[in-house]
């Protein structure tokens, strides 16, 4: 059992499948020689040699592209893009090509991929480096969604994601590349579709992602000291599959619902969720379902500005007490 | 120039005159209404397809587009199942999922038609990356069309491939067209793809397209290059589609004097009069397209009488798991 | 009066737009000299000279790109990209360069561009040229987007996007491109944000965009003739602005709600609008909200699977009785 | 040669020692925290933007990329509100929604600075074809860097501009690293640029980028072909950075040697060796360094003392009516 920060669990966690299976390779931007330019891949390049960690141009839709075709025969590529905000550079591999392609042949196509990017507002990088966008992914059949909150289910997640037979986007949270927790020794793997409830509660339920969950506890605590409020804090962790079974639970034991997004307002993964619910839970709600998200605008790079505008504890708590 | 077999000749001509019926055919039932959605046909285009897909290893993969009924036909893909698809049956090689833009048999290594321009090219590159890391002596072979040279895959996927040396042909159908509007209007060079060449260290390689002794030849040099882990060639091959760009297109924009003589240099013509001038007899190259044609008409007969697709398989192989659950 | 098809209003609001404004020019594959792979451009360069309509080679980057550097430098640019599912080609254009940069650069930069794409299914065109992409471009923060249903809303909106200073992604639907309609003559602008009721009635309020409206029109219609149930269609357009108090006194007025989407269901745009009446309008719902969409999947090519697939009057009738 | 007077040679001097003393200040305010985020230096690349922003008309157009400090100030952009901007200000250029990779000032028409390489490219040309459509006469010049050459936006926008011959001038930085992979690891020519150049009809032009002369001189070719309708020029700058590719990198994946030979062949270093060969004053030229780095303390004075942007910022200019609201 040791302290790990989550940069250091993406490294772990990649090692772990690599060292098992030989087909396992890794390609992208800076990310073999260098370690990659937020650290994740550091040693790598060492430790498995420059045919299965290789540095690529700036060429996005080739990386992806040639994750794809090389998934079509035999390896289990890991493609990074560096910042997800790329993801739109190549877009069409991605959301056309890979996520279509076993449905379009009749299944007669495996692409057991995984494309891991570094996510998330909160580094003052600007409006292009800065995005949240898990739901550009989760809105393409096809496609799986990971997006893991912590060091431990950053390994586990990224070992659940190289086995899976599927295409899966990670999502690494650059606001979360600091944060430390304990990860046992020894193989690590997750599961794909299995939400963690984090804090249990009878009051409301707050659903969250990645650097929300954080917030979302700090909230919690925040409403249960102040304001005697208990709340259920769910990490989704991945967003496809989705884990509507701990949601609608999570809604039939507290009669409210409060989602966390950190993308900006329209589509986002939390519409999805409080749609399943007016759908399917309407009947177990005592109070509308709340969307707490960025607004929907570009990220502002100054820290006073983004911070107003990446969902706070905070603002957290008020769309809580609003119906309480 | 590689020595041919008179047995390898007449299995090119064979394959010509296959995809060519086959393409006749489909064209038919497309304006019968019996073939829906689309079609991009590759008359004209058979020698391309003819002489790489003969001068293929069997593991070798291929990746084509939209225009790709020739190349996945010619790898081995049962016609029944290519018919089936085209005319949207359960026999279909994709199941009817697909339809005529997406034909794929990963069996015979035709690893798929790709429909959006440029995509397959970084594609058929990664494959061609895989062969070379688990060793397996695969080549990749990409075809696509002139306009396919003006997007931002074809300069990554050339530039990527060629600085990893991996084994991959890129073949360039050059048929002068995008859909509508000619390729000179939209690029300041001649030559499409030879004339990029350089741009990633690659001499330029143009062939006669329509020439299937040719392209066989250029196909055998640029594989075996290829497998010698010399890295990847750009081959542009001079050729024409003898009817539109899509569908029922008349292709009403191509001056006369060009389409007839294009027309005069049918591929399958050529070849037969070459054959002929080698001293083989014309009654075997009539019972050579007499079978071709029996066996088109055997697989529009089968697919035409197969069912629609279960509908129950709309909801099946999104996943490897054969289902297309999000939720649990 | 003319009658005139969905087809001819495209190149009839462009020509009215053109004629008006030297500034307005329109790029893209093939839509000059052919006059469109879908004939909605015909006549354009015959009438206002090669310079103001122009082909490009298969370069959806530049297109795009191009069109917003000439929004930048004085013009007022439209782009067409043939099909919807090749804005995925240029993403990182659209989606983080022209949606960004007039926020990110403390409003110096004025945008006044459209981006003109077939979309939608019903044609058997397969996974990859029969998206609905309305919630792509929806989710995107800078982006206004519009997607009429009718000849007459063709001219208007096209006007009305052209006029707009802000970036407009204007969605034409490949299956509504025979629909006939009548359009008066003279100048016709209309106005981005404004639903149109398309009928009025009592008992339920229908949600609807593009090629959906006139399924939600035919289940309206069977709903009143076979089970006496009165329904609200509401055509809405566009979806950013979105014209929430149309939705919301539907809702107020029939107390039930059902939305009917072409696109793959996860973070569909009924998704945003089911999230908005949960918020805001709970209190207002005597039944669930229903969302009729397609299923999560690519579009199969074949006429029986891809029906099955696109929402149908009936399954939309069915969700209304499902709660009746 | 194009001949220069010495009022010029000094304009340009003192240019690349505001440049020069700008990025070092902005580096150490990065340094001690009080610009957040992330900078990218032109330190060392000062030649190639001062020899262009001075051989331009001023309705000519900059497109720029995140390393973009440079050539937005040397276009004339106040350099409080570049610092504000880089402090995240209130007196920003942008109002502090940009950072340091988002600065533009349209009214001098330094026309952005675009984070996500290669998207400025066709930018620039649409800026070129408005010029064009609209006859105004402007030339777009659009800098970015070796890495730049392999996305496809690049490939792109060269072939679109010269097929229409468009007045835009693309100058790609040769620094020879991307972040921190040298350009030479994944490319097989030798120059990004140059050696791409046939590939759409044009020349290789490669320049010395640390000679402001030279640059200078190839700029107002370049400009005068491009004004003259005959279209674009693709020039290849050969330069450096001194320091890291970004924040606090130091970059140590490069060679000393290399570096050091670089740094001994620093432009501004080079340039004052030769104005005082040909007898300018060393003490004017103290005097012009001196008052660049006066103006630069001033810039951080105004910018520190300035307010933090009004929270109610958040919600503007996301449209142009000066608003956000998505609904109605
Ligand atoms: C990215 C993209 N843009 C546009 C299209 C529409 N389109 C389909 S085929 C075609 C012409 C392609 O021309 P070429 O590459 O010469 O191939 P050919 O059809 O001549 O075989 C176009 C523009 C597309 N499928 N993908
Ligand atoms: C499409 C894209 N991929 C990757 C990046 C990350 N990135 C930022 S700068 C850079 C290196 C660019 O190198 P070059 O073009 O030589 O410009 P330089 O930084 O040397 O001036 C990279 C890879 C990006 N911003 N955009
Ligand atoms: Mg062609
Ligand atoms: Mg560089």
């Amino acid at each position: 059992m040791a302290e790990m920060s989550y940069r250091e669990a993406v490294a772990r966690g990649i090692a772990q499948e690599m060292e098992r299976d030989p087909a396992v390779v890794m390609i992208g931007e800076d990310v073999a020689a260098a370690g990659g330019v937020f650290k994740t891949t550091e040693g790598l390049q060492e430790r498995f040699g420059p045919d299965r960690v290789r540095d690529t141009p700036i060429s996005e839709e080739a990386i992806t592209g040639m994750v794809m075709g090389a998934a079509m025969n035999g390896l289990r590529p890991i493609g990074e893009l560096m910042f997800s905000d790329f993801l739109a550079t190549c877009w069409d591999i991605v959301a056309n090509q890979i996520a279509k392609t076993r449905y379009m042949t009749g299944g007669q196509v495996t692409l057991p991929l995984v494309l891991r990017t570094a996510n998330g507002g909160g580094a003052r990088f600007g409006g292009q480096h800065s995005q949240s966008l898990e739901n550009w992914a989760m809105a393409i059949p096809g496609l799986k969604v990971a997006a893991p909150a912590t060091p431990i289910d950053v390994v586990g997640l990224m070992a659940a994601a190289v086995r899976d037979d599927d295409p899966v986007i990670f999502f690494e949270h650059k606001k979360l590349f600091a944060a430390k927790g304990e990860v046992p020794d020894g193989e690590i793997v997750g599961t794909l579709g299995e939400a963690a409830i984090r804090v249990r509660g009878d009051d409301v339920t707050i659903v969250a992602l990645a650097a929300m969950v954080p917030v979302a506890l700090e909230a919690a605590d925040t409403l249960r000291r102040e304001h005697g409020i208990s709340a259920t804090v769910i990490d989704l962790r991945t967003l496809v599959p989705l884990d509507t079974t701990a949601v609608l639970e999570g809604v039939a034991a507290t009669g409210r619902l409060v989602t966390v997004e950190e993308n900006p307002r329209l589509c986002g993964w939390g519409a999805e969720i409080s749609s399943i619910v007016a759908e399917e839970a309407m009947w177990d709600l005592d109070a509308p379902v709340l969307r707490v998200t960025t607004p929907h605008i570009p990220l502002p790079a100054t820290a006073n500005l983004e911070d107003l505008a990446i969902p706070s504890a905070d603002r957290v708590v008020e769309a809580v007490l609003a119906w309480s | 120039m590689t020595d041919m077999d008179e047995a390898t000749r007449l299995d090119l001509y064979e394959a010509m005159l296959r995809a060519r019926i086959f393409e006749k055919r489909t064209h038919a039932l497309f304006l019968e209404g019996l073939v829906r959605g689309t079609t991009h046909l590759g008359t004209g285009q058979e020698a391309v397809a003819a002489g790489f897909a003969a001068a293929m290893e069997p593991t070798d993969m291929t990746f084509c587009t939209y225009r790709g009924h020739n190349h996945t036909l010619l790898r081995g893909a049962p016609m029944e199942a290519l018919m089936g698809e085209l005319l949207g049956r359960e026999t279909g090689i994709c199941g009817g999922k697909g339809g005529s833009m997406h034909l794929t048999d990963v069996t015979k290594w035709a690893m798929g038609s790709y429909a959006i321009v440029g995509a397959h090219l970084p594609v058929a590159a990664g494959a061609a990356w895989a062969a070379t890391v688990r060793g397996t002596g695969q080549v990749s072979v990409c075809f696509f069309g002139d306009g396919t040279t003006n997007i931002g895959a074809f300069h990554e996927a050339l530039n990527m491939a060629v600085v990893w040396s991996l084994p991959v042909v890129f073949v360039c159908e050059n048929n002068l067209y995008m859909e509508y509007t000619p390729i000179s209007a939209v690029i300041p060079v001649e030559h499409p793809a030879a004339d990029r060449a350089s741009a990633y260290g690659l001499e330029g390689v143009i062939v006669d397209g329509n020439d299937v002794d040719a392209v066989f030849d250029v196909a055998h040099q640029t594989l075996a290059k290829a497998r010698r882990g010399e890295g990847p060639s750009l081959v542009e091959a001079l050729t024409y589609r003898h009817g539109g760009h899509s569908r029922a297109d008349p292709g009403k924009y191509r001056p006369d004097e060009e389409v007839e003589e294009w027309l005069a240099r049918d591929p399958i013509t050529l070849y037969r009069e070459r054959l002929e001038s080698m001293g083989i007899p014309g009654t075997l190259l009539d019972r050579i397209e007499e079978a071709a044609a029996a066996e088109v008409e055997a697989a529009i007969t089968h697919a035409r009488t197969a069912d629609e697709p279960d509908p129950a398989t709309l909801m099946t192989d999104v996943w490897a798991d054969g289902g297309s659950a999000w939720r649990r």
